[in-house]
């Protein structure tokens, strides 16, 4: 057990700290587009300094490095406040999923492009009637000359209106059992056929949005890992979902504590034995969800894939995000309510934590089963 | 003893469910939500009705109802989040009937009773009120201040934005104004007791909603409501709205029956509602899915205006310290 | 709405209080056996003085009263520290079931010692095999000659050792679905087939029993409510032991708060804000669950039976209980683990709290599917 | 960096789990809780096998390891729940060993090391430790007032009853002893910790007791583990589990690699494991049902140790207090 850096890893962050500080691009302009573009901008800079596939291969472009170097990673630029880079979906699962799943063509094709933020992808797996049973999708594909026709309704999708590439999940096949007749394409977004509106969240801001898909063209060689193995290979995009991802999210959390932290004492309330419990409950469960964090890359360094423990970080955060923002609403006392302030936003923008990327009852589902071993659901 | 409403009472609640159902669907209040605005002509309406003078005795204009039939009305406006005045215009009536003089209630309330005076009140904490309903548009407005009633003229304030957009809240700077005679403390005990009271409409109807969409939605062929992830979190649900319930109701009783425990049902029921309501419109969220964290469903409006009424009045750790203060050693309460 | 007592009412409560105050029987004294004879002797007053069957109809011997003045019978008990009858579960669920189910010659058999406290009643429901699913169980009964022969296994039997008759639950048809084949018997527990044998707690107490059937024998006229309609008559036991018995358990949580706020203040603890906070909570749930259980009879009264609102009662009851002696704990800091205090050996008891009487999954079960009307769990 | 166990501590792990496995079987675990008694025979071998010095230096006769395999037994002691004096023992090395002159020190952690002077620890609060285990029996009993420490000779004080009768406890009268050169804190520190590696292994005992049983035990036609009340609860005790665990593991690394950040970080552990092993074992009492009420069930053991492990050497109130105080205005912990 050795939970300081190794020589290698040290020198790793000192360098990548060096190169932020000389190399920041400052705060991100004001507005959507121009954000993204900003993003964009900064992510060829740091896929031009060797930054942008961290534990990547290096034959794709990546630096070959561990998953703890990818971490300390995304600790740094977060550490750093600097934004974080344009393509984060095809970085975390796109890419992987590809590396994992796709043929030699399919590689050279899409990983280059996803390093220097050429082409942004975006997810297109959730559909209004098949939130948590992805399986019961119905988005289908029919077989046309060299291709597929796609038509139907996808939702919760992050970037649509940035991306080129789609991560497609549709029915090929509606006669065999649900989860068997699905295929993992790549959909091109530069076409009629696909229409992007922006869904408004409760928060009054627009994250997502939905594809209304008619007849959406994909030729057969974006079909990813085979026809009829759409399943296995979303799940793979899934599991680097909720392992990679969650890390940069503890993090987010780290930073949080300290803002809340700040807010107590602008408050006066840091000798309040109340809200010292609080945050200090918070300040442990922070903790906790570093740490584990961490023993879960230590085991996916191990094993090679990440496992169904995944699904406890994701949702211990949620927990902790939505726990943290509440308390800020108490610690704001009377004023909670304005909306001036950003612990608002914040707060209702936790609400989606428990639901976004597997709701927890789905999480406490996978745990339950997959790793206590627990009979599944209905066994009798 | 019997603890239901009686029937003058349940007949003033389903005229009040009618009335509100058929002025205030779901399309308008989310149109009036939007514009940050209210109904005038139903405030009219609920005027020609009466009920701005519900609590208030005849001879200054009122129906000389008491509380429990104010909170009847104030459930049933949560339940469809009436954008309204009714309540900050309540809050002034009780305030000025508990704590003012012969002379300030007949003064004031016959114009509170009949809605042509609007009134509201807010709670000033340091130099200002931070947080008063509708001061934009009341021409009467009661400020509390510690132990210290003062009218001052209205409109006042500026606008201030909360999360809560069926409801319009100014921010007014304190200022001298007519003392009230009396105490204020009975007054803010009957306006935290009529907020749990909506608190306990707004809950259950999001309450309905998540029952609702659980026996329609399915999952892996099967209707969410199936789960016990979800049917237990609603079981959950009905044990803190009827626990609101009762608590809200209680207090209204004893503000017309018993005032001495006033003090202490009114902060059980604020201190309860005030977390229920949050945790229940919160649960409704989660039982929806993604559905419910948008801004095309209803059900946002309700959850922040849970969140919103939870910081009115007083929270649920301020009430819940006086609950302890106030029970102190007492003597075991057995039925009265 | 009107929660003051009527008239007649608060003449019942002064008249109750005087009786008691001048027939009050003093300390109960040590051991099981003395104790419970002591109760005995108590219920025999009370019944003599017209006060055992406050609900029960005044042809039975019951008062004729109303639940109101069966509550307030109950609250006063407790409030005045009068120990309990020794016949609780008779009263309380035996007779209003024979009232409900029984024959004439049953009410009349059976009724009348009920109140004496003559023949104490126990209740044979649960099984080793089936807590929760108790239409499971595997107690049998065959038919012989005039009447019926018992093998079978029970448990959680409370006064078992004292009982005369058992209310016992067994399945008289194999063939049938298995709600559909019971029966509810009154089994005399006077006779060799039947052992008792005590069931030690993890208080070390032993409040409940195992019961060990070997060919016990039950006549034809000790069938209540008909062959085959055990389930029926069963529930309506167990309506009646949610809806009365939970009375006196929120009475019971009141007088438990007095006592802690005696330990907040005999600590010095009243200034602690998060005891203040813990207090306050509990006394808001305590006095929820009062004006439920009032709301609860309220509704019986109007519509003649128990319904399934009865499990929140008992649900919530659980929690509070459960909350307030870990409060307890709490409030007594680093003596907490020690023995010498009462506090420690409820603490223990109140974790049966939610499963005693219907688990609090079971009573949640029943809330969504009956009270919400949600689907049955595994429907389609 | 790497969180998990190297080789030799994995081969720790795996020796003591055989070892504990077979020496206290459940039936001998309950005889000796029981008859509230240890198996000095067993003692005898943990003593030869070198245990009680684990994390003393060679130099004074221990194993020259560290916090981590100190906390790699407790976890495997607190599975099986021995009766046994080797924590009490452990913190009286502990205490010495970071607080003692080099003298004290050398005079003392040699008879620790072999387990020939029995040493414990007890806290005082007013004129009094209330609860130290093994006083009875300790040849050396460190007293933690504040922050002194001293030692005295035992055995001392009188036998207390506590739940967990798988642990013997004494009240000791605080009394004048030789008082130990440094700061204590860091031993109460590694001490705390400790017993949540103990919490931990209570804690998974009885989750996989409660796994075990939900897979088996069939109701309604179907193991109860196939329903999400069982099921997602279980998830929960597993998520409480390893949270705890990951916590536990931090603060003992913490305590060999980095003692500045040990206070925090055993602060950390013990309030999220004094809070995990109660709701664990007491939520795997709920999944038995009555059968997990039942004495003759091994349940209650685990849920009595877990209660009183939770009051010893700070509450977990006491200890989140602490995180809050020591983490004050910090700056963002990253990797080290």
């Amino acid at each position: 057990m050795d939970l300081t850096l190794s020589p290698e890893e040290a020198a790793f962050r000192e360098e990548l700290r060096a190169w932020i500080e000389a190399n920041s691009p400052g705060r991100e302009p004001e507005g959507d587009e121009a954000a993204f573009e900003f993003r964009k901008r900064w992510q060829r800079e740091l896929d031009a300094a060797g930054w942008a596939g961290i534990s990547w291969p290096k034959e794709y472009g990546g630096r070959g490095a561990s998953l703890i170097e990818q971490a300390i990673f995304n600790e740094e630029i977060v550490r750093s406040k600097a934004p974080p880079m344009a393509n984060v979906l095809a970085l975390a699962m796109g890419g992987p999923t590809v590396i994992a799943h796709g043929d030699e063509d399919q590689k050279e094709r899409y990983l280059p492009p996803i390093l220097s933020a050429e082409e942004i992808w975006c997810q297109g797996f959730s559909e209004p009637d098949s939130g948590s049973d992805l399986a019961s999708l119905k988005t289908r594909a029919e077989k046309t000359d060299g291709g597929w026709s796609v038509t139907g309704q996808k939702v919760w999708t992050t970037f649509a209106h940035h991306a080129k590439w789609c991560m497609l999940v549709a029915r090929t096949d509606r006669d065999v059992p649900k989860h068997k007749g699905l295929t993992y394409f790549l959909m091109d977004m530069e076409q009629d056929a696909v229409q992007v509106r922006p869904l408004v969240q409760i928060t009054g801001e627009s994250e997502f949005n939905e594809l209304f898909i008619e007849d959406a063209y994909i030729p057969d060689e974006n079909v990813v890992g085979g026809v009829g193995n759409g399943w296995m290979v979303a799940i793979t995009t899934l599991m680097h979902e909720r392992a990679t991802l969650a890390f940069g999210l503890q993090v987010q959390v780290q930073i949080a504590l300290l803002q809340l932290r700040e807010l107590v004492i602008e408050r006066g309330l840091e000798n309040d034995p109340i809200v010292r419990q609080r945050i200090g409950q918070l300040t442990i469960e922070a903790e906790v969800l570093r740490l584990n964090a961490y023993r879960g890359l230590t085991q996916i360094m191990k094993t090679g894939v990440p496992g169904p423990e995944g699904s406890l970080g994701k949702w211990q955060w949620s927990e902790v995000n939505q726990s943290l923002t509440e308390a800020a609403m108490e610690i704001r006392g009377a004023e909670a309510p304005l909306l001036e302030s950003d612990w608002a936003y914040r707060f209702l923008r936790a609400r989606a934590n428990s639901i976004e990327g597997g709701t927890t009852e789905i999480l406490k589902n996978i745990v339950a089963e997959r790793v206590l071993g627990l009979p599944r659901m209905g066994a009798k | 003893m019997n603890f239901d409403l009686n029937d003058d009472q349940r007949s003033i609640k389903a005229t009040a469910a009618e009335f509100l159902a058929a002025r205030f669907k779901p399309d308008h209040v989310r149109e009036l939500a939007e514009a940050g605005s209210y109904d005038e002509g139903v405030w009219k309406e609920m005027c020609e009705l009466g009920w701005p003078g519900i609590f208030i005795p005849e001879e200054h204009g009122g129906q000389g109802l008491g509380q429990v039939e104010l909170v009847v009305l104030m459930e049933e406006l949560g339940r469809v989040l009436a954008p309204s005045p009714f309540f900050s215009n309540a809050a002034a009536g009780l305030v000025i009937q508990t704590a003012g003089s012969e002379e300030q209630r007949a003064r004031w309330l016959p114009g509170i009773a009949s809605g042509e005076l609007r009134g509201t009140v807010g709670e000033v904490s340091g130099d200002r009120a931070p947080l008063v309903a509708d001061a934009d548009s009341a021409e009467l407005i009661v400020l509390l201040d510690g132990d210290s009633a003062t009218v001052v003229e209205g409109p006042l304030g500026e606008r201030v934005e909360t999360l809560d957009s069926t409801r319009r809240f100014s921010a007014v700077e304190a200022r001298a104004g007519e003392q009230l005679a009396g105490d204020p403390e009975p007054g803010r005990d009957r306006i935290a007791g009529a907020l749990a009271a909506e608190l306990v409409g707004v809950a259950q109807q999001t309450l309905d909603m998540a029952v609702d969409y659980a026996k329609q939605r399915k999952q892996f062929d099967t209707p969410i409501g199936a789960y016990q992830g979800v049917s237990h979190r609603c079981a959950q649900m009905l044990l803190e709205v009827e626990g609101a319930r009762a608590a809200a109701y209680y207090a209204a009783w004893a503000a017309d029956a018993e005032p001495e425990t006033l003090a202490l049902a009114a902060s059980m029921a604020k201190a309860y509602a005030s977390d229920a309501g949050w945790r229940v419109t919160a649960s409704s969220l989660q039982v929806h899915g993604g559905i419910g964290f948008t801004w095309e469903h209803d059900l946002h409006f309700f959850l922040k205006r849970a969140k919103v009424d939870g910081h009115l009045f007083g929270t649920a750790r301020e009430h819940r310290d006086r609950v302890a203060a106030l029970s102190g050693l007492g003597l075991l309460t057995t039925t009265r």
